[in-house]
């Protein structure tokens, strides 16, 4: 296979498992530096365990995972970071034990490039104005806040993120799709699980739409009016 | 239909056994099926993990031990008593304890129990490293004299199946239902209105009495109490015959007790005694290991595979 | 006890615990001993022993004397080190009627509250270690006591009696202070003994207790102006300590391997079996298992009551058993020794520690029968 | 003028000076166990094997190698560190999924067989070690005789206790082990080795227990069941300070010993029991433990 | 604001409460009518999961009072609260995993049997109440899986079956809190459906943050900003206040033709 240097991350006929249960059965997808996929599904169809299978966080996994050329499934969790991946789950993840900035500073820069604490307090004043507070102590929106922030800081240059606009209010959420333009435009890649296709739709090159532990459909973002019945079908939009 | 023959084939099996095997043994093994039982009560339905249990197995030996000595009671009112005074201090302990889950729980309980521990060497009645030495057998209702082993088998094994259904019967009672829910969803089963640590607590306190029942039988039994059942090597042996024989299983503490007990009393008898640490411990590291559902689970397991 | 006609023996003693060294597999190497040197065979049937570990607990030994007497037809129980585990299995041997041969316990209580026609009580007694050790103390003008002594029976026993000795002999007893079995810091009841006034420290317990407590009382100084007194000691535990510490120490014991040609010469056959010289306990159990099984022979029947009669008409006579007497209440009366711990530049060999003070005859060191205990 | 109310003075100073040397093996053994209790959310139940494991490696070095005390010192908590390692890479990492209360089990079940072993080969009666010939000796103090070796176990401890609360709480370690309590496999995403730090924990808390236990060797005689003696002491402690606090279990653990101290001059009938009868008292009043955060 | 005290179900007096120098809910005087679903909503960290934590005494307020029904509940314990009729559902899914769909539904109508420390009569006596179990699953359309294990649920018949298990406590005022969160599009509707559905005869009190679902459900919004109320009304008015629009909808709006 002839590798794009511009191909961030590719995977190829990826199964993982918990346990004894099979959830992916063969993903076979990829993104393009600067690019922003989002992967579509209704709940339980396996789009949050792409994105941990991505980071080794699921029981067992087969297929090829290649991030920036290179092929990461024998890679221990914690060396996957340093290929510049950035984590964002969907439960937030926030440290009890720790501050609000402990937290943002908690992992460590894989790039120099990284977003400084200004520009982060810039985007989310709440952080700042609650950086001493525990971590856990944050409102729920807030800890959402927190959880993204924190891998923006650690300079990761490809973004998985799951469900972000979760629980927040419409106009931070409005902020976070201008957020994502930005990184975009700066070249970030970003691979986005998202259930608010609203908030998708209008900044996402393509989409991804899974099944049961497939990938059903992907659809451009030029092709989206076209197709708009076969995503109500998928989705129930 | 398949389990009530089951149940009468095992009866039958019960009622047979003390003609062929020793019935002191085949006592010995009851009175640890029924404590760990009791123990498994509160491990496998009430998803507690108690280190202190062998405090209620002591306390119900030494109480009955000690009326039987000093009162002249009949033997069935020495167990009922022990029986009580381990609920009671079931009922001290569990308010203590059920506050905290999981691995605190298991220490709190543990750290009680050893209290309790230096408090039973310490006081006269328990006769300290001594035990309590030469507790008559009696006679049961004023009538049966428990005096000959296979009478005292039998007597040991009516209380059993006491014990036994009384557990059953909790298990699949109103109150088990929702003991069931707690161990799944605590914080929802407290939304819903109940008040879990109660719940826990009264669970504590049954399986705390049937417990000290065990105790009380067992002393009987060998017409002795001692310090080796308030200690915490014995509340380590009753997790070891509840993980061994399956845990959350109904017979599974009776087989593990079974073969505990059994390993127990062969090496015991020569001198491979030393042995016996060893070994326990090594089936406790193999069980966590790779055998965490114990053979009644395993079997189960198989069963349902294959049938 | 079913009389079948088959002797078996049962050695049940601690096989790992603080008091192996004294009567622990050694105690069965002592019992086997006897059997071969008795022929091996009794009432024409090959002798059989067992034997088992009582950990130290009564409740495994009460269970395993249990087993043996009622389910494997074992006769007769010998070994027994630990009050508390002796108590436990004279309890059921009693009820079972099997004589119980008690060669490693100190209470006196075997021939007194808990005496019983089956039981011989051989090596020694608490009474025997005061009266040797304690005595000779007092009046030397030793008159301040403190204890130190094992939280159960055998230390309880032996604190009571060695206290009637002090009393009698005009001393008193300005403190006691109780550590459970199996201690392994004493510094806090060395401070006590320290702060109560005493000139002597008496340590009412035995085995590691003994040593750790004299490494103790070495460590924070109290040797330096107290006197201690180890009520009981165990040729492997005189082994054990510092001489510089325990030289010159007073004890009283129921055997000294070196005392002369026949003591010496049967220990070197027990040296080359254990790998180390016999205790008293040892001792004891050989001559006590010689005894009953004479006994056996001589009524030619393995029934209980008929044996013990035998037992106590005859006089036990060995190299342990000197100007002995098995008295009506089962107390093997004999001569008993107190000793004295060599320096270390007086020792010839490892296994050259006492020095021989007095022969203690043996109605002058054991308590006298009660009437009740006479069977 | 020793006396006063009734009171002796120089016996009750003598008791509490004594408290504070238990204190001080109490300290070194709940700190190793509440780092590993901290980071892996084990009750480590082989640490009272691991503290009677270091006397033991200590005893046998000096009998059969001829290691002197101070070597000892440094090479024995080093080698149980290791045997700690091979212990959490090998036995407990394969259940690290699974509910904490099976590594609890599982550190039961090996501190039996260790116990065991060790009292199949050497029997359970005690040993002793000598007190290295520095230490031998004591000073006179106005109330008692204080032994040398007794005094260096105090500051000892208090320094090794206090450089591994330091190491804990102020540096970015210590951040990461917070984290890594909370959520291994997260912190893990992030791009830390996980793994390794939980392994190096568990040898390190798991080495300050054969660190006590060469400390013990000279004054309490070694003996394989020396461990599980003051274990479950320890773990009354470590309740009491707050499971999983590190400056809790320090201080906890040096109280814990002076209150020992008093009641042994006050009511020694009740030495025994004591540290259990505070620790109920505070779960009555603060179920979390001294220092603990609520749950 | 015509209604007197005795329409409101629920009211608080200057509620407030304050984290270590930090007011989290500052002066609150919500006063929620009978009958109607009321929506909390407001920027994040404007306090909305605070006043639910007060309400249901998971927290302890700071200051000001708890009415329910006229009758003060400030000090009454969060078991106490749930008895009186005042039930609120958890963001996560809270279902039994293990037990079955019925035995979920079942485990809520036990309590006023009063026989739930009853640990000596056999389970049996539960069974009578099954046809009240198989209503409630009616009510929420999962009666066909009565009988399936809770955990082979898909997300959303998991929160269908959350309200059946609250509706069978005959809840008087329920509090929802986030009930859509984390739902796909689908579900969403559904869960919006059954909410109207099961507000026949109660009170609703939630917070959403999904406008779409407010706009469709809500009788009346409170919006909290910085811990106190910064407007109330339906859902018109509110979403024509400019400061509302400033702090929190931003330039959303509810397009009818989605919600279709
Ligand atoms: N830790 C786990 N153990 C076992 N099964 C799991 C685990 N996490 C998820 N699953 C199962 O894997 C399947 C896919 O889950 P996943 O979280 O990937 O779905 P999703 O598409 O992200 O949906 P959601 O909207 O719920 O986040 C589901 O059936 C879920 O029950
Ligand atoms: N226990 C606590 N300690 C300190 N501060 C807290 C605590 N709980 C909440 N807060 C703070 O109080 C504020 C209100 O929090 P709350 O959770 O009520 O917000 P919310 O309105 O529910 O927000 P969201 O919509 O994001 O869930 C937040 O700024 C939060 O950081
Ligand atoms: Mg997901
Ligand atoms: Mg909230």
């Amino acid at each position: 296979m002839s590798h794009n240097s511009r191909e961030k991350l590719r995977i190829t006929n990826l199964h993982a498992y918990y346990d004894e249960s099979h959830i992916l059965h063969g993903i076979d997808l990829s993104v393009m530096q600067g690019e922003l996929v989002t992967l579509l599904g209704r709940n339980g169809s396996g789009r949050s365990t792409t994105l941990k299978a991505i980071m080794n966080m699921v029981g067992k996994r087969s297929g090829e995972i290649v991030v920036n050329g290179q092929n990461t499934m024998t890679m221990p969790a914690h060396k996957i970071a340093h290929l510049g991946l950035g984590f964002c789950p969907e439960e937030r993840g926030i440290f009890a034990s720790l501050s609000v900035e402990e937290n943002l500073l908690l992992p460590p820069q894989v790039r120099s490039d990284a977003m400084s604490l200004e520009e982060i307090y810039a985007i989310f004043p709440n952080l700042h104005e609650r950086r001493t507070s525990q971590g856990t102590r944050l409102s729920g929106g807030e800890q959402q806040m927190l959880a993204l922030a924190r891998i923006l800081r650690s300079g990761a240059n490809i973004l998985l993120l799951d469900e972000i606009t979760e629980g927040l209010a419409p106009v931070i959420v409005q902020k976070l799709a201008e957020v994502l333009m930005l990184l975009k435009s700066r070249g970030l890649t970003i691979l986005l699980v998202e259930q608010n296709f609203r908030f998708a739709a209008p900044i996402a090159d393509r989409h991804y739409i899974m099944e049961h532990g497939h990938i059903v459909e992907e659809i451009l973002a030029a092709e989206l009016s076209s197709k708009s019945d076969l995503l109500n079908t998928y989705l129930g939009v | 239909m398949r389990s009530r023959l089951a149940i009468l084939v095992l009866l039958g099996l019960a009622l047979a056994a003390p003609l062929v095997i020793y019935p002191v043994f085949l006592a010995k093994v009851l009175c640890f099926a029924l404590f760990a039982c009791a123990f498994n009560l509160l491990l496998g339905f009430a998803g507690l993990l108690s280190f202190g249990h062998a405090v209620f197995l002591g306390t119900g030996g030494y109480i009955t031990g000690w009326l039987m000595i000093n009162s002249g009671l009949t033997p069935e009112i020495a167990i009922i008593a022990g029986t009580v005074a381990g609920g009671l201090l079931g009922a001290v302990f569990g308010k203590l304890a059920v506050k905290r889950e999981g691995i605190y729980f298991a220490m709190v309980t543990l750290a009680l129990a050893q209290l309790v521990f230096f408090l039973y060497l310490q006081a006269p009645f328990t006769g300290g490293e001594d035990g309590l030495q030469g507790v008559p057998r009696g006679k049961a209702f004023g009538l049966i004299d428990l005096a000959d082993n296979q009478t005292m088998y039998y007597f040991v094994l009516a209380i059993f199946l006491a014990g036994f259904w009384l557990i059953h019967r909790t298990v699949h009672s109103p109150f088990g239902q929702i003991m069931k829910a707690i161990r799944e969803n605590e914080s929802r089963a407290t939304s819903l209105g109940y008040d879990v640590n109660q719940y826990k607590w009264i669970a504590f306190i049954i399986s705390a009495a049937l417990s000290a029942l065990a105790g009380s039988t067992k002393t009987l039994v060998f017409e002795l109490a001692s310090l080796t059942d308030v200690h915490w090597h014995m509340s380590g042996e009753v997790i070891l015959m509840t993980l061994v024989g399956g845990v959350g299983t109904i017979i599974g503490p009776l087989v593990g007790a079974g073969v505990v007990v059994s390993m127990q009393n062969y090496l015991s008898g020569g001198e491979l005694g030393n042995y016996l640490h060893i070994i326990m411990g090594a089936v406790f590291v193999v069980c966590v290991l790779s055998f965490r559902s114990g053979i009644v689970g395993q079997f189960n397991k198989f069963r349902r595979n294959n049938f | 006890a079913a009389t079948d006609g088959k002797i078996k023996i049962g050695v049940l003693a601690d096989m790992g615990g603080t008091y192996a060294d004294l009567c622990g597999p050694g105690c069965v190497i002592a019992t086997r001993m006897a059997i071969e040197d008795f022929g091996g065979k009794a009432l024409g049937k090959d002798i059989e022993l067992v034997s088992a570990d009582s950990q130290l607990k009564p409740d495994i030994a009460s269970s395993v004397a249990r087993k043996w007497v009622e389910n494997e037809d074992v006769d007769v129980i010998g070994g027994l080190v630990s009050s508390a585990v002796t108590g436990a299995v004279t309890q059921v041997t009693n009820n079972s009627k099997n004589i119980t041969l008690i060669t490693g316990s100190a209470s006196n209580a075997f021939t007194t509250s808990a005496c019983s026609p089956y039981i011989a009580h051989w090596t020694y007694n608490v009474v025997a270690l005061a009266n040797g050790t304690v005595k000779q103390m007092v009046n030397e003008g030793k008159n301040k006591w403190f204890f130190i002594t094992a939280d159960y029976a055998f230390g309880h026993a032996l604190e009571g009696v060695s206290m009637k000795v002090i009393e009698a002999n005009g001393g008193e007893t300005v403190g006691t202070v109780r550590a459970p079995l199996g201690t392994t810091d004493f510094s806090s009841y060395v401070l006590q003994a320290q702060a109560s006034g005493a000139n002597v420290v008496a340590l009412a317990n035995a085995g590691n207790d003994t040593v750790n407590a004299l490494n103790a009382a070495a460590e924070f100084g109290l040797t330096d102006y107290m006197d201690i007194a180890g009520l009981l000691v165990f040729t492997p535990n005189a082994q054990a300590m510092d001489p510089d510490t325990a030289q010159g120490m007073r004890l009283t014991t129921g055997f000294y391997w070196d005392m002369d040609d026949q003591t010496r010469a049967w220990s070197k056959r027990f040296e080359a079996l254990h790998g180390a010289i016999p205790s008293m306990a040892h001792a004891g159990a050989y001559s006590a298992t010689m005894h009953y099984l004479k006994a056996v022979d001589a009524v030619g029947t393995d029934d209980s009551d008929a044996v013990m009669k035998q037992m106590k008409l005859t006089k036990p006579d060995d190299f342990f058993a000197r100007n002995a007497t098995l008295r009506a209440d089962g107390r093997m009366e004999h001569d008993m020794l107190l000793v004295e711990i060599k320096k270390a530049a007086d020792r010839k060999n490892k296994n050259d520690i006492y020095n021989i003070v007095e022969v203690i005859p043996g109605n002058k060191a054991y308590n006298p029968m009660l009437p009740s205990c006479a069977f | 003028m020793a006396t006063f109310l009734g009171i002796n003075f120089f016996a009750l100073f003598g008791q509490l000076l004594i408290g504070l040397i238990n204190g001080s093996f109490y300290a070194l053994l709940s700190l190793g166990l509440a780092i590993i209790f901290g980071l892996l959310r084990i009750i480590n139940f082989a640490q009272g094997a691991m503290y009677m494991l270091g006397a033991f490696v200590a005893l046998l070095g000096f009998k059969y190698i001829g290691m002197n005390y101070w070597v000892a010192l440094l090479i024995v908590p080093i080698v149980v560190g290791v045997i700690g390692v091979l212990i959490q890479r090998f036995l407990i990492r394969p259940i690290a999924n699974e509910d904490h209360l099976y590594s609890l089990l599982l550190t039961f079940g090996l501190a039996l067989m260790i116990q065991g072993l060790f009292t199949h080969w050497f029997g359970s009666s005690g040993q002793s070690y000598p007190v290295p010939d520095a230490l031998k000796g004591g000073v006179r103090l106005p109330f008692m005789y204080l032994p040398n070796y007794r005094a260096w176990i105090i500051v000892v401890s208090v320094l090794v206790c206090f450089s591994t609360w330091w190491m804990i709480e102020k540096t970015k370690l210590g951040v990461y082990l917070r984290a890594g309590t909370e959520n291994p496999q997260l912190l893990q995403a992030f791009g830390i080795n996980v793994p390794l730090i939980v392994t190096l924990t568990f040898g390190f808390g798991v080495g300050l227990a054969g660190f006590a236990g060469v400390m013990a060797a000279p004054v309490y005689s070694v003996s394989p069941d020396m461990g599980s003696n003051i274990l479950i002491i320890v773990f009354a402690i470590v309740v009491i300070g707050g499971m999983g606090s590190i400056g809790g279990a320090i201080l906890t653990g040096l109280g814990m010993g002076v209150v020992e101290g008093l009641t042994k001059y006050f009511y020694p009938e009740a030495s025994a029991t004591v540290i259990f009868l505070v620790m109920v008292i505070v779960l009555l009043i603060k179920p979390s433990g001294l220092f603990g955060k609520n749950a | 604001m015509s209604k007197t005290e005795a329409d409101f179900i629920l009211s608080t007096q200057h509620l407030s409460k304050g984290f270590k120098g930090f007011t989290a809910v500052d002066d609150v005087n919500l006063n929620v009518s009978r009958g109607d679903i009321h929506a909390l909503i407001g920027p994040n960290g404007a306090g909305k999961t605070t006043v639910f934590n007060l309400l249901t005494k998971f927290l302890p307020p700071s200051s000001g009072k708890i009415l329910f029904n006229n009758q003060d509940i400030t000090s009454l314990d969060p078991a106490a609260i749930a008895r009186l009729g005042v039930i609120r559902s958890f963001q996560i899914s809270a279902v039994f995993p293990n037990l079955s769909v019925l035995e979920n539904v079942r485990v809520a109508l036990q309590r006023k049997e009063k026989n739930s420390l009853h640990f000596w009569t056999s389970e049996r006596v539960l069974n009578k109440l099954n046809d009240k179990a198989i209503e409630l699953l009616a009510s929420v359309g999962l009666e066909s899986f009565a009988y399936s294990k809770t955990t082979d649920l898909s997300y959303g018949r998991k929160r269908a079956l959350e309200i059946a298990t609250t509706l069978a406590l005959e809840p008087e005022l329920m509090l929802l809190d986030e009930p859509t969160q984390g739902m796909g599009h689908e579900d969403i509707d559904l869960v919006a459906d059954l909410i109207k559905k099961v507000s026949q005869n109660r009170t609703i009190l939630m917070v959403e943050h999904n406008l779409h679902v407010v706009s469709k459900l809500a009788d009346k919004i409170t919006v909290l900003q910085r811990g106190a109320i910064l407007t109330e009304g339906d859902y018109a008015t509110v979403s024509a206040n400019p400061q509302v629009r400033e702090a929190y909808m931003g330039t959303e709006t509810v397009d009818q033709e989605v919600s279709a």
